[in-house]
C-alpha cells in the first residue's frame, strides 16, 4: 500500500516539476510548483512527518509559492515570447542537468555506502522523524548554532529588503 | 474495511451537513441582517423564505456560465475549484463530537496528531485560488480585489497563528481532539486563561474569511466585487460557498479551541439534567454563536481602509498575539518548575 | 490627461501593464459607488491616486435646450429632473427666478408652505446622502435606516402634491393648492421622530473608530481652495465658511426664522459629515417654527395665464441641500425664454474631486464622492 | 400654442380676467446708483468697461473683450469678488457681435453678486480666466462644449458633456433636431435618422 502510494506521488512530483519548467505561462509554473510541493507533503506523510508535511504545505505553498504569484501577478505579462536564444544556455544547462542525473543514478546505486541509514532508523521507528518533540530537540538541541546563525541571516536579509525598498522610494 | 466504511459515512455526512450548513448560512445572513435593519429579509420562497438558497443554488447552476475571451481559460475554471475544494477539506479534522460521540464511531473523520497546523496550512492553500482567479480574469478590478486579498490574508495568518499558540501550548498538543480533552481535564475553557488570544484570533478569522469590517477584497463599493468580478453561474457560487465554508471553519475552530468543541458548559451544575443532549448540539450552538457574532459585525461596522487594516494587522494585533504567547510560555514554565 | 484620453482605445489585455509602476483604473459609469453615471478615471500608483479625470455627461438631456422651446409654466416640471433627490428645490429656485423676472408677489401663506416642503427635501436629500454615503463606507444598515425616514417625507411630499419623487411642488404665484388637511399633523408626526432617528444614526457612525478612520483627515480642502474651486453648501461649510444663501439673502420668508448655520473646522469627510446631520436638525427647526406659524390667506397670487415677462434678465439662487442652486433667465418678452442657464451645486462641486482625491487611497476615492453629495441628473443637465 | 386657445376661450366667455399690464413698456434695466465698485472700476478701466445697469437689485457690468485678466484680477483682489459662481454664454445670432459671455461673481466679504457680460463675435477667442478662479475650469468646457467659443491658454479644453468627437455645437440658436450629428450616431448607435421624415433605419 504504502509502496503504490510512494511511486504514484513519485510520478505526480516529477510530471509537475517538469510542467514547471515547459508552460509558458509563469502562472501555470507556479500552480505546477503547487503540486509538486504537495506530493513532496504526501511523501512526507508516508513517513509519519506530519509536522513537517503540515509546514512544507503552509510556508512553501501558503507563503512562498503566493508570495510568487503576487508577484508574478503585479507584473503583468502578455506572454513570454520564446525566441531563440544565442547566448548557448541551453548548452550549459543540458551538459549540467546530465551531470546531475549521473550523480543521482550514482547515488542510488551506490549510495547505501555513504550514507549509512540504519543509523538514524531509531528515530525513525520510535514516533517518526519528522514529530514535533524531534524536530525540537534537534532543533534546539544539537542544531541550535546553525539554527540561530540562519536565523540572524534571514533577519539580515529582511533589513537588507526594507532598507532597499526605503532608498528607492526617497528617490522618487 | 468496516473502518473504511465508517470513515466513508462519515464523510458524506459530514460533507452533506456542512454544504446545507453554508446555504442556509447564508439565509441566516439575510434573516438575521434584515431584522437588524428593520425589514423582513427573504419570505417569498416556501415559509419564510426556507427555500430561498436552494432557489438560489438552482438559479446559480442554470445562469451562464461566461469565461471572459481574454482570461487563461484553464486557471479562470481551476481558481474557485481550488478555493472551494480547500475550504472544505479543513472539515476533515475538525472535531464536531467527541472520541465517543456520533454513537460510539467518533465525531470527527480523522483525529491526525497535528490536525490544528493541517487546519491552518490547507486554509492558507485557498488564497492560491483566490490570487489566481483575479489573475486569470485578467481585468483590473479582480487583480486589485486578489492583490489585495493575499496581502490582507498572509499578513493575518502570521497574528492568527500566533494566536493559537497559546491554547496549543495550555494543551501540549496541536491535536483538535486533544485540546478539547485538555479543557475538559483543566475544568475551564481556554477562553478564559487566553482572552487575548482569543480576541485576537477572532478578529484575524473575520480578516481571514473576508468579512465586514475586513471586507476589502470584495468590497463592492470599490472594488465592484473585487476578485470575483468576472465570475458567474455555478463558478461564482463555488467562491461564494468558500467564503461562507470558510466562515464556518473559523468559527469551529474558536468553538473547539476556545469554548471547548463539543464539551457542555458548566458540567457540574448542567451535566445531571441536560446530559442527554449530543456533543454536537453543543459544537453546533458555540459556532451559531460565533457566525451570528459576524453577521452581527457586518451590520454594524463600517469597512476599514487597506492600509488601516494592514497597520491593524501588524502594528496591533501581532505584537499583541507575540506579547501573549511569551507571558503564556514563561507562566507555564514556571507552573512546570 | 494624454494616457487618459488615450484608455478609450487600447485594449487593456494586449499592453503590457506593469502594477508597480502606474495603473489606470476606470471607475464608472456603471460602478456601485458613483452615485450615478460618473465615470471617474483613475490613475494608480498601487493604490494611490496619482491623477484623476471625471467623465461627465452620461445623462445629458438637454434641459436649458429644451426649456428654450417651452413656455415658463411648462419648463417647470423639467427641473424636478435635474437633482431628483430634492425636486421640490429645484422647483422652488426655478419658480422663484420666474417670479423675480415677472415681478409677482408670493402670498405669505404659499411662502411659509414652500419653506417647509424645501426643508423637508433639504432632510430628505441629507438623508439619502447619509444612506448612500455610509453604504460606500461599509456602513450598510445606515442606508435602510435612513430610507425608513425618507419614506416619511416623501409620503408627505405624497400627500401634498400627489408625485413623491418628481413632485412639481409649486406654481408660479404659488401653490397648486392649498395644503391638504392633515398635513400639519402629518409634518409634526414626523418632526417628532426626527431628532431619535437622527442619533440612532450618530450611535452607530459618530464615534465609531471605523468610521473616524475614514473619514478624519480625508478628502480636506481649506476654505480659501473650496472658495477658489467653487463649493457651496454643506461641503463649503464643512470647510468651515459660514455661508449660507437662506441667511446671506434671504429668499421666501427665511428672515422670519430663526435657525443657526452649522459649520466644521478641518474641512475634511467627517466635519461635512457633521454639518449635514445638524443641518437636519436646524432644519427641522425651521419646520416646526413655520408649520406653527402658516398665516391665514390665499395660496397663490394672480399670474396671467399667459406669462410674459419684461426683457430682461434674471440670476437668483437658493441654498439648495447640495449649495448654490441659480438659475439665469433672459426673457425677450415672449412667452418663452430667451436663455435658461442652470448652475447646478453638484457641477462645482465635483470639480472639487480631483483636488481631494490626490494622494488618498482608491478607498478614499469612494468615500469623497459620498462627502460631495453630488447627483449626476444636475451635473449633466 | 395651447396656451394661446385658452386665452382665446377664456376671452370668448367673457371671463378674461384683467388685461395685463403692457410688459413691452416695462424696462428693467435701470442705471447704476451708488455703487462703489462701479465708480471705481470704470475710472481704472475706463477703455473696457462700457456701461453698467441695475436690474432687480442685481449689478451688471458690460465689458469689452480686451485684457479682462486685469480686470477680473482687480475685482477679485481688491473688490473680493472670491468666487466665480457660474460662467455661461448667450448666443444672438442676429447680432454683428454674436456671443455674450456672461461672468457670475460672488463676494463673500460683501455678501454681494455681480454679473458680467462681455459681448464677443463668432470665432472670437477670449482669454481664459480658470487661473484666476480655478472654478472656471468645467465651465468654460462646457461654454467651449456647447457653443464653440475658445478659451485662449485654459489648461484642458475638451468637449464635457457632449461625446469627444461630437461635431455640432447645440446650444447655439440654429442648432435643433434635424442638424445633429448624424455620423456620430451611426457610429456609436448604429443609427441611421432620415432627417425629414423622422425614420429610423
Amino acid at each position: 500500500m504504502a509502496e503504490i502510494i510512494f511511486w504514484s506521488l513519485s510520478v505526480i512530483a516529477v510530471i509537475f516539476a517538469f510542467m514547471v519548467i515547459l508552460s509558458k505561462s509563469p502562472v501555470r509554473s507556479a500552480i505546477s510548483l503547487i503540486g509538486v510541493l504537495l506530493a513532496f507533503a504526501g511523501l512526507y506523510l508516508i513517513l509519519d512527518s506530519e509536522f513537517i508535511a503540515g509546514i512544507q504545505i503552509l510556508i512553501y505553498i501558503g507563503g512562498i509559492t503566493v508570495l510568487y504569484m503576487f508577484v508574478i501577478s503585479m507584473m503583468r505579462f502578455k506572454k513570454i515570447n520564446i525566441e531563440t536564444q544565442f547566448t548557448k544556455q541551453w548548452l550549459v544547462a543540458i551538459v549540467s542537468a546530465l551531470a546531475f542525473l549521473a550523480e543521482v543514478v550514482y547515488f542510488a546505486l551506490k549510495g547505501k555506502e555513504f550514507f549509512k541509514v540504519g543509523n538514524h532508523s531509531k528515530l525513525v521507528t520510535a514516533n517518526g522523524l519528522g514529530t514535533i518533540e524531534n524536530v525540537g530537540k534537534v532543533l534546539y538541541g544539537k542544531y541550535v548554532l546553525p539554527f540561530e546563525i540562519a536565523t540572524v541571516l534571514l533577519l539580515a536579509a529582511i533589513i537588507g529588503t526594507v532598507l532597499l525598498a526605503k532608498r528607492e522610494k526617497e528617490k522618487m | 474495511m468496516e473502518f473504511l466504511l465508517v470513515v466513508v459515512v462519515k464523510i458524506v455526512i459530514i460533507l452533506a451537513f456542512i454544504s446545507l450548513g453554508v446555504a442556509y448560512l447564508t439565509y441566516l445572513e439575510r434573516k438575521v441582517i434584515g431584522h437588524m435593519q428593520v425589514r423582513l429579509g427573504p419570505m417569498r420562497v416556501g415559509w419564510h423564505g426556507l427555500l430561498q438558497p436552494i432557489a438560489d443554488g438552482l438559479k446559480l447552476v442554470i445562469k451562464e456560465d461566461i469565461i471572459p475571451t481574454q482570461s487563461d481559460k484553464l486557471m479562470f475554471i481551476l481558481a474557485p475549484v481550488i478555493c472551494f475544494l480547500h475550504a472544505f477539506l479543513v472539515y476533515t479534522f475538525i472535531p464536531f463530537d467527541g472520541p465517543k460521540g456520533f454513537w460510539g464511531y467518533g465525531g470527527y473523520i480523522s483525529d491526525v496528531n497535528v490536525g490544528l497546523l493541517f487546519i491552518v496550512a490547507i486554509a492558507s492553500v485557498g488564497v492560491v485560488g483566490i490570487i489566481l482567479g483575479g489573475w486569470a480574469s485578467n481585468s483590473k478590478y479582480p487583480l486589485l480585489g486578489s492583490l489585495r486579498s493575499v496581502a490582507q490574508l498572509v499578513s493575518y495568518e502570521v497574528a492568527m497563528g500566533l494566536a493559537i499558540m497559546g491554547p496549543i501550548l495550555l494543551a501540549g498538543s496541536l491535536s483538535m481532539v486533544d485540546i478539547v480533552k485538555a479543557q475538559e481535564k483543566m475544568g475551564v475553557w481556554f477562553f478564559v486563561p487566553q482572552i487575548v488570544a482569543f480576541i485576537i484570533y477572532f478578529i484575524c478569522g473575520v480578516a481571514e474569511t473576508n468579512r465586514a469590517p475586513f471586507d476589502l477584497p470584495e468590497a463592492e463599493s470599490e472594488l465592484v466585487g473585487g476578485y470575483h468580478t468576472e465570475y458567474s453561474g455555478f463558478r461564482f457560487a463555488l467562491y461564494f460557498l468558500a467564503e461562507y465554508a470558510n466562515m464556518i471553519t473559523v468559527s469551529a475552530i474558536a468553538a473547539t479551541v476556545f469554548l471547548g468543541g463539543w464539551l457542555m458548559p458548566f458540567p457540574s451544575i448542567l451535566g445531571p439534567y441536560l446530559s442527554f443532549i449530543p456533543g454536537f448540539v453543543w459544537f453546533a450552538l458555540k459556532v451559531f454563536f460565533f457566525l451570528f457574532v459576524y453577521l452581527w459585525i457586518r451590520a454594524t461596522f463600517p469597512r476599514y481602509r487597506f492600509d488601516q487594516l494592514m497597520a491593524i494587522g501588524w502594528k496591533i494585533l501581532l505584537p499583541l498575539a507575540i506579547a501573549n504567547l511569551l507571558v503564556t510560555s514563561f507562566i507555564i514554565l514556571y507552573l512546570k518548575m | 490627461m494624454d494616457e487618459v484620453k488615450n484608455i478609450n482605445k487600447t485594449n487593456f489585455a494586449e499592453e503590457f501593464v506593469d502594477a508597480t509602476e502606474e495603473l489606470v483604473l476606470n471607475m464608472g459609469p456603471q460602478h456601485p459607488s458613483t452615485h450615478g453615471v460618473l465615470r471617474v478615471i483613475l490613475k494608480l500608483h498601487h493604490e494611490k491616486v496619482v491623477d484623476l479625470d471625471c467623465d461627465i455627461g452620461y445623462l445629458h438631456r438637454g434641459v436649458e435646450k429644451i426649456s428654450e422651446t417651452l413656455s415658463y409654466k411648462l419648463a417647470a416640471p423639467y427641473m424636478d429632473r435635474l437633482d431628483y433627490i430634492s425636486a421640490v428645490s429645484n422647483n422652488l429656485a426655478y419658480i422663484e427666478t420666474i417670479e423675480k423676472l415677472a415681478g409677482v408677489e408670493v402670498p405669505k401663506k404659499a411662502q411659509y408652505i414652500r419653506v417647509i416642503l424645501t426643508e423637508l427635501a433639504r432632510i430628505s436629500s441629507h438623508l439619502l446622502w447619509l444612506a448612500t454615503h455610509a453604504l460606500d463606507i461599509g456602513a450598510m444598515t445606515v442606508f435602510l435606516y435612513c430610507f425608513r425616514e425618507r419614506e416619511e417625507i416623501l409620503n408627505i411630499f405624497e400627500m401634498v402634491t400627489g408625485a413623491r419623487l418628481t413632485t412639481n411642488a409649486f406654481r408660479i404665484g404659488g401653490l397648486p393648492q392649498d395644503v391638504p388637511e392633515g398635513f400639519e399633523k402629518a409634518v409634526k408626526d414626523f418632526c417628532e421622530i426626527l431628532p431619535g432617528r437622527i442619533s440612532e444614526y450618530e450611535a452607530l457612525l459618530t464615534k465609531n473608530r471605523i468610521w473616524l478612520a475614514r473619514t478624519k483627515n480625508v478628502g480636506v480642502i481649506s476654505p480659501e481652495d473650496a472658495i477658489a474651486i467653487g463649493l457651496t453648501g454643506p461641503s463649503l461649510r464643512g470647510s468651515g465658511v459660514k455661508w449660507d444663501l437662506r441667511k446671506a439673502h434671504p429668499y421666501e420668508s427665511y428672515n422670519e426664522f430663526e435657525f443657526d448655520i452649522p459649520t466644521g473646522e478641518n474641512g475634511d469627510t467627517y466635519d461635512r459629515y457633521l454639518v449635514r446631520l445638524e443641518e437636519m436638525r436646524q432644519a427641522r427647526r425651521i419646520i416646526l417654527q413655520a408649520i406653527d406659524g402658516i398665516p391665514e390667506g390665499d395660496f397663490t397670487a394672480k399670474v396671467p395665464k399667459v406669462l410674459k415677462p419684461p426683457k430682461g434678465e434674471v440670476y437668483h439662487s437658493i441654498e439648495a441641500p447640495k449649495g448654490e442652486l441659480g438659475f439665469y433667465v433672459i426673457s425677450d418678452g415672449s412667452t418663452k425664454p430667451y436663455r435658461v442657464k442652470i448652475k447646478g451645486p453638484s457641477f462645482y462641486n465635483l470639480q472639487a474631486l480631483k483636488k481631494m482625491c490626490l494622494g488618498h487611497y482608491v478607498a478614499d476615492v469612494v468615500a469623497i464622492i459620498g462627502t460631495l453629495d453630488i447627483v449626476l441628473g444636475e451635473i449633466d443637465r | 400654442m395651447a396656451e394661446e386657445k385658452n386665452k382665446n376661450d377664456s376671452l370668448e366667455k367673457g371671463k378674461a380676467p384683467r388685461k395685463p399690464p403692457k410688459k413691452e413698456e416695462v424696462n428693467l434695466y435701470e442705471e447704476i446708483k451708488d455703487f462703489d465698485t462701479f465708480t471705481k472700476v470704470k475710472e481704472k478701466f475706463a477703455d473696457i468697461v462700457l456701461d453698467g445697469k441695475r436690474i432687480r437689485e442685481q449689478h451688471i457690468f458690460y465689458i469689452k473683450n480686451e485684457n479682462i485678466l486685469d480686470f477680473f484680477k482687480y475685482l477679485r483682489d481688491e473688490e473680493k469678488y472670491d468666487m466665480l459662481a457660474d460662467l455661461t454664454a448667450i448666443d444672438y445670432p442676429d447680432r454683428e457681435k454674436r456671443f455674450a459671455i456672461l461672468y457670475n461673481i460672488y463676494s463673500f466679504k460683501k455678501l454681494e453678486r455681480l454679473l458680467v457680460r462681455m459681448d464677443i463675435a463668432d470665432g472670437e477667442e477670449v482669454e481664459t480666466v480658470s487661473e484666476i478662479w480655478p472654478s472656471a475650469n468645467w465651465p468654460e468646457r462646457e461654454v467651449y462644449d456647447m457653443f464653440g467659443i475658445k478659451f485662449k491658454n485654459h489648461p484642458d479644453l475638451r468637449r464635457i458633456l457632449l461625446p469627444e468627437d461630437w461635431k455640432t455645437h447645440p446650444l447655439r440658436k440654429d442648432f435643433d433636431v434635424k442638424n445633429r450629428d448624424q455620423d456620430w450616431m451611426e457610429r456609436h448607435l448604429g443609427i441611421r435618422e432620415d432627417v425629414n421624415s423622422g425614420e429610423v433605419k
